[in-house]
């Protein structure tokens, strides 16, 4: 445990180092564009000129403003400190001040997803459920579905999110929520359908040899064997599946108005030109997908010691 | 003393479909087994043995003649749950503890939950395994796992036992062990017992009948009646009588085999 | 009560103060009316809102509306708040942009998503090929939904808003001396923006006609107050923006900017804006935006009622 | 009315052909292991089309799928250009340096368990920023053109071949690892004769992953910035303009192209990994 | 004759530290083993006997004492491949043909391509798999791959073998044959061989000398100086000297066990 924290932090450090290395070249051009609004001299003295000029040689003919890179407002990469900053402007420092909700906050945004996420994923993994139950139970199901369940995966979801949104507001359906949710499951049974055909389908054919001898009925081979060899399969996708639920959500905020959630803080951060709004709610995503994953990571060594399987 | 039969098989055939043509892993085989008996089946690798115990469980359909269990068809004989069964390997359900294991036809049989107690508590004493039953199969070690798919065969009550190399992967002493036991067992409950091994001290040791088995086509190619007494010390291995029927089983076991 | 959806072309910003105004003093209330102004954002399309029934009144450019006329989806323009275009082109100065002339062999970056008939009309009444391929023609970017690709230098030109994007750019740090703007305005080839657009259809029921009447008188009080009072229309607008991301001192420029463009208009649509309007469309060359002369396309009835 | 009875009519109709196919002794071949499921897309765009009609459904918001072939038909020419742009440029491009880069990386760190146990978690982090937030922060830095889509690609196929190659390479049998051991065999002649061809069956299931997110990230990646090509630009404009029997015939273009894409990896897989049990049926 | 040492092993121990406790797999194991010598190492399961011949082949590192291979360190001997090693489980390449497993070891050992063929064939021939170098490992039954695993470990020019239950899988006739076979290939190439089995007949018919160990701690209860002359027929196994043999054995095994 420990010893793969360290590996972690280890990993992390060198990334971090490495990236604050490429802020000087990713910047290097911004840096120098408003440095020479300012009046310095500039080497060459034209953004025009400086068009077809490697970042290198622009860094080694104005080593004075690299520096100028690691504070722009708009980064086209910005630093570690500064993604931090702006994580704990809307985050912690909120809290702080008391305003943990207001619609500056990406707590109140991340909520806003949490809440999708969570829906889509209850849909979507009861969608994949209940399809893995039918297609192990019938050989036409699973002819008929298997294939279009591979190909709706092709499908881009984002072409079908308008079509989706205006569509269940035509039958009645108030809100964006629905919508969203909707387009979250899509990309979350997909894991979870796939993982339990296979979980339903683990037991071996001795063990369901055994059952036989007993002469147990289909409800008895369900529930005392399909069930229990599939639960290892069904929590494994179940980490896909929220993973999945959670991206879903975000790209279902894209087209449902744009007001509320991580999502509509990435496009708004792109529609300003503000990247560290962007930065900061993509790391809150992933902040995000990341305690999901752990909560059911729990539960299942949680669950699978109860059930006496080693780690 | 009038024998009943529990197991006839007549012009028994079964023929595999593969993709390299067909097996033809039983051809008309026929056999008696009586109630009480102990019927071992031994035979080369790959020979039926396995397949024959599983048409008699009503797991695999004869391609050809007839099988009949205590007197009714194969299936119905599952259906009124007339055996308990032993496979090759233990095939523990390894989220189930093994007292769990045990449980598991019991459960679905419908024991009351008293009963089921009971029995779980005997039959783990029976095979020396009791005070593990909080344990996971992969705990245990193999041997030990064996005993523990013996017990869950034994804690319902089916007047046939199939057993499918139950002591195969266990070391000699403790195969020893298990053989005496399994003797006891029997003679106490006066249980079928149709038992399949590679050992031929095994078979001699244990048997009341001997069937032996030969390959391509698989059929019997000897039955061979026990001649030893009902009560058989371990040491009754070393005795002249043992040697000479391990020896006649020895050598119907060699003509089905291509070596000299 | 009588209920009201309002579907607008983009995100919640003073381009759009005129009808927060009227929600936030209460003249829609007075007009008996509960009205639901639904922002709008990329991949949201006010005519396939309106088509799915999802809003009674859009906010549209009269290109998209006149488009969607053509495909089937009767749209009729009922007011005109927005008396002149606020878009332009804007580019480096650096490159050797003077005139319009100069942009053949640019990349430019264009707005997509129905927006971009104002600009291809332009193009092909200057004669410039726009696919991309063709000599001395321009190469075409469809620009995200930042200002990105000029600050970047990916493009020498994008598309801005006098109101929105062009202020992007000035707050980037860039002085307004090292660019150079085309207003669709001066070029002559000015299309309608910011109308309000019902179906067809409804126009014959006279509970919505009137419906939409005293929804259009209170939608321009909230217009005429919101350029009287553009530091307080900007704050209502920032009070409804629900993503939290707006900021005052762009909201109330907005506002500055936008005043300009509704100031001279009471509402009505200018039968002569019209016409320049759709004869810009028309003349879109080998591929125009319209093919044939709209009818049914627009209605005094409704402004002559509610501005009497 | 009569729509929906038609619709009706024949679901039950292919859905009885499908049982009867499925319950054939020809269950097993290949024609009807084709049919079967052709069968039932087949209802579910009569399906579509009757309710399409039966609820008039505007064409603005979903047009029937005779409209969609209708313009598919009218419209190839077109649909080659974006598929160009989009599959051949973006997608086919990035899913063969993403999916390279994971392997060269995976064989770099798995010599040191310490950077294999470091990099891991990150990984999975990264694996779930959403391609909306890393698209736009991609196509500022590497343009308009299919470079940029191609980033997007590599970021997302990267990950899903990195975890499973290094998990695959890990997961070889001890047994096997102790034999090479017998025969004094050296880091390489072991990576090479053992723990690749082992890791394959894993490798595989991060390319199936893969194949399938790199035509979306592609697409994706155009609703931030493009050239006036390719799919993604032509799906993300045609609801503006109203054309969604273009919309349409784009998803078609691109489950086609996916679903292709993910057919010819497991082709490869099955022929990689024959002796898999997985693929042994 | 001057007998030269192939195997010394000296005070060797060897503890696994587990999340149970430390397990004592090996405690103060003593053994000479000569060049030319054939020793069976039999015990009940879990005494050691794997990790023994693991110690022997440098795949386990002892916890203390010392292991000399051909009077060099187990880990030298490893790096010039001294010896073949014949796994509990057949352990084949799934990806690969049975003859190109058996080809795998020439690989790496730069044997010429030509002499690789010739060796294989020549193997596969003493294992009577001739004519199934095409076939994938899973078309065979276990036996065969078991063979197939042998003729692996004899393809090069190794003078020690150590193989660990290497017919545990087989049916008692092909293991009969196959008993024959190793030691008419014994008696030929003078190899040192180290071979765990389960079966008592099996040591008492192939080995010079029989270590019987004892488990927790694993340790050498017992070694037994074969007598049986050096040519032995199958039958031998019918004699009185064989079974007494067979007795001791059989009695130093018991003493390991918990029952009676
Ligand atoms: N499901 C099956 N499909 C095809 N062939 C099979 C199947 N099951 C068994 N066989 C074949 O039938 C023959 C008999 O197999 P069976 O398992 O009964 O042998 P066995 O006597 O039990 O052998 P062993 O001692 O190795 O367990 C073998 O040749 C085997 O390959
Ligand atoms: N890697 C390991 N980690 C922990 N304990 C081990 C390990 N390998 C073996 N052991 C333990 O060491 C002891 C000796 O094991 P070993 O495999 O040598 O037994 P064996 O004599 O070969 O048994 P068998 O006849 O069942 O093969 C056993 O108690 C076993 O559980
Ligand atoms: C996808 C997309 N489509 C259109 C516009 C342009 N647009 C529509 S309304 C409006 C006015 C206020 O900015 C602007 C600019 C954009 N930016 N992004
Ligand atoms: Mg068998
Ligand atoms: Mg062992």
């Amino acid at each position: 445990m420990t010893k793969t924290a360290l590996s972690v932090l280890t990993v992390l450090a060198s990334i971090v180092v490495i990236w604050y290395l490429a802020v000087a070249p990713m910047n290097i051009r911004v840096a120098l564009d408003q440095a020479e609004r300012t009046g310095a001299a500039i080497d060459p003295p034209s953004a025009v000129e400086r068009r077809n000029i490697s970042v290198w040689t622009l860094m080694a003919q104005n080593r004075e403003h690299i520096a100028d890179g690691y504070s722009l407002e708009r980064p086209r990469l910005p630093t570690p400190a500064q993604v931090g900053q702006e994580l704990w402007r809307t985050t912690g420092e909120m809290v702080l001040k008391g305003r943990t909700w207001s619609k500056r906050s990406l707590i109140y945004h991340g909520w806003i997803t949490l809440q999708s996420t969570f829906w889509g994923f209850l849909l979507g993994t009861t969608i994949g459920i209940v399809g893995a139950i039918a297609i192990v139970q019938s050989r036409v199901i699973e002819m008929s579905v298997m294939p279009w369940a591979i190909i709706s995966q092709a499908i881009p979801i984002v072409a079908l999110a308008p079509m989706i949104i205006v569509l269940s507001s035509q039958v009645g359906i108030e809100g964006r929520g629905f919508p969203k949710a909707l387009i979250s499951s899509y990309l979350c049974f997909f894991p979870v359908l796939v993982g339990m055909v296979k979980g339903l389908r683990s037991p071996t054919a001795e063990q369901l040899d055994l059952l036989k001898t007993y002469s147990a009925s289909g409800v008895q081979r369900f529930m005392k064997l399909r069930v229990p060899a599939s639960l290892p399969y069904l929590f494994t996708s179940l980490k896909i599946g929220i993973a999945a639920a959670l991206v879903g959500a975000i790209v279902g905020e894209l087209p449902t108005g744009a007001i509320s959630g991580l999502g509509a803080r990435i496009l708004i951060g792109d529609q300003f030109g503000t990247p560290l709004a962007i930065w900061a709610a993509l790391f809150a995503a992933a902040i995000l997908a990341g305690v999901l994953v752990t909560v059911i990571d729990r539960a299942q060594q949680m669950l699978l010691r109860r059930m006496g399987m080693r780690s | 003393m009038t024998t009943e039969t529990a197991i006839k098989a007549e012009n028994l055939s079964l023929t595999f479909q593969t993709n390299d043509g067909p097996v033809h892993a039983l051809k008309d085989v026929s056999l008696d087994i009586n109630k009480g008996d102990f019927v071992s089946f031994i035979g080369p690798s790959g020979c039926g043995k396995t397949t024959f115990l599983r048409c008699m469980a009503d797991l695999e359909q004869p391609t050809g003649g007839s099988i009949m269990v205590n007197g009714v068809s194969a299936r119905e004989a599952r259906k009124s749950r007339a055996y308990g069964y032993v496979f090759q390997h233990a095939g523990l359900y390894p989220w189930r503890t093994i007292g769990r294991n045990v449980r598991l036809p019991l459960e679905i049989m419908g024991y009351p939950k008293a009963e089921q107690d009971a029995r779980i508590k005997k039959v783990l004493e029976l095979v020396d395994l009791a005070g593990f039953e909080k344990k996971f199969p992969w705990q245990l070690s193999g041997g030990m796992q064996q005993r523990a798919s013996i017990a869950r065969a034994l804690a319902f009550d089916a007047d046939i036992l199939l057993m499918d190399e139950p002591f195969g992967a266990l070391d000699e002493i403790v195969r020893d062990h298990l053989n005496e036991q399994l003797l006891k067992l029997w003679a106490k409950t006066q249980k079928t017992i149709a038992f399949v091994t590679h050992s031929i001290p095994e078979a001699v040791y244990l048997s009341t009948k001997i069937v032996v088995m030969s390959p391509r086509p698989g059929r019997i190619s000897d039955v061979i009646e026990n001649p030893l007494p009902a009560d058989r010390p371990l040491d009754i291995r070393d005795t002249q009588a043992f040697l000479d029927v391990a020896h006649r089983v020895r050598e119907g076991l060699r003509a089905g085999h291509s070596y000299d | 009560a009588d209920d009201v959806t309002l579907q607008l072309k983009w995100v919640t910003q003073s381009q759009f103060a005129g009808y927060y105004v009227a929600l936030d003093q209460g003249f829609y209330a007075e007009e008996d009316l509960n009205v639901t102004v639904l922002p709008g954002g990329p991949d949201i399309a006010p005519t396939q809102v309106i088509a799915g029934g999802g809003a009674d009144v859009i906010v549209e450019w009269m290109p998209a509306a006149l488009a969607a006329r053509e495909k089937g989806l009767p749209l009729v323009n009922i007011a005109q708040p927005f008396a002149s275009s606020g878009m332009m082109l804007t580019c480096w100065g650096d490159v050797g942009i003077e005139s319009p002339d100069d942009l053949t062999n640019r990349t430019l970056g264009v707005w997509f998503f129905g927006n971009e008939f104002p600009f291809m009309s332009w193009m092909s009444k200057m004669g410039i090929a726009t696919d991309g391929a063709s000599e001395n023609g321009v190469e075409v970017l469809k620009q995200g939904f930042n200002v990105d690709p000029l600050l970047q230098r990916q493009a020498d030109c994008i598309s801005t808003m006098t109101y929105n994007e062009y202020w992007q750019v000035i707050d980037a740090g860039v002085t307004p001396e090292e660019l150079i703007t085309f207003k669709y305005e001066d070029q002559g080839v000015a299309t309608l923006e910011d109308g309000l657009y019902v179906l067809e259809e409804n126009l014959s029921d006279e509970a919505f006609v009137n419906k939409m009447e005293r929804f259009v008188r209170a939608s321009m009080k909230g217009w005429k107050w919101a350029e009287e009072n553009p530091e307080d229309a900007a704050m209502i607008v920032l009070e409804y923006d629900e993503t939290g991301a707006q900021t005052e001192k762009h909201q109330v420029r907005m506002m500055g900017e936008i005043a300009k463009l509704t100031a001279s208009s009471n509402g009505a649509l200018d039968p002569a804006a019209y016409q320049r309007t759709v004869e810009t469309l028309l003349s879109g060359g080998s591929d125009p935006v319209i093919t044939k002369e709209p009818e049914g396309a627009w209605t005094s009835a409704i402004t002559d009622a509610a501005l009497n | 009315m009569n729509w929906l009875i038609l619709a009706l009519v024949f679901w039950l109709a292919a859905w009885a052909a499908n049982v009867a196919m499925v319950r054939s002794k020809w269950a097993e071949t290949r024609l009807v292991r084709v049919v079967v499921p052709v069968i039932f897309g087949l209802t579910l765009v009569v399906a579509w089309e009757a309710l399409v009609h039966a609820f008039n459904v505007s064409a603005a918001i979903l047009p029937p799928p005779s409209a969609v072939a209708d313009t598919f038909a009218r419209s190839t020419g077109m649909l080659w250009e974006d598929f160009t742009q989009t599959v051949l440029k973006g997608a086919l491009r990035g899913y063969f340096i993403g999916a390279a880069a994971a392997f060269g990386v995976a064989i770099l760190i798995d010599r040191s368990p310490f950077l294999t146990r470091g990099l891991l978690p990150i990984g999975n982090f990264v694996a779930a920023l959403p391609i909306v937030g890393v698209a736009p922060i991609l196509v500022s830095w590497f343009g308009f053109d299919w470079q940029s889509k191609a980033a997007v690609v590599v970021v997302m196929v990267f990950f899903p071949v990195l975890v499973n190659t290094v998990q695959g390479l890990r997961e070889t049998d001890v047994m096997l690892r102790d034999l090479m051991k017998t025969y004094a065999a050296g880091y390489f002649t072991t990576l090479w004769k053992l723990r690749i061809p082992a890791a394959m069956p894993f490798i595989f299931n991060g390319l199936k992953v893969g194949a399938t997110l790199a035509l979306i990230g592609a697409i994706v990646a155009e609703y931030f910035g493009s050239p006036t090509r390719g799919m993604g630009f032509r799906i993300s404009t045609g609801v503006g303009s109203l054309s969604i029997d273009l919309v349409w015939a784009e998803i078609v273009v691109a489950a086609l192209a996916g679903t292709l894409f993910y057919g010819v990896v497991a082709w490869f897989e099955k022929k990689v990994t024959f002796w898999h049990p997985s693929q042994r049926g």
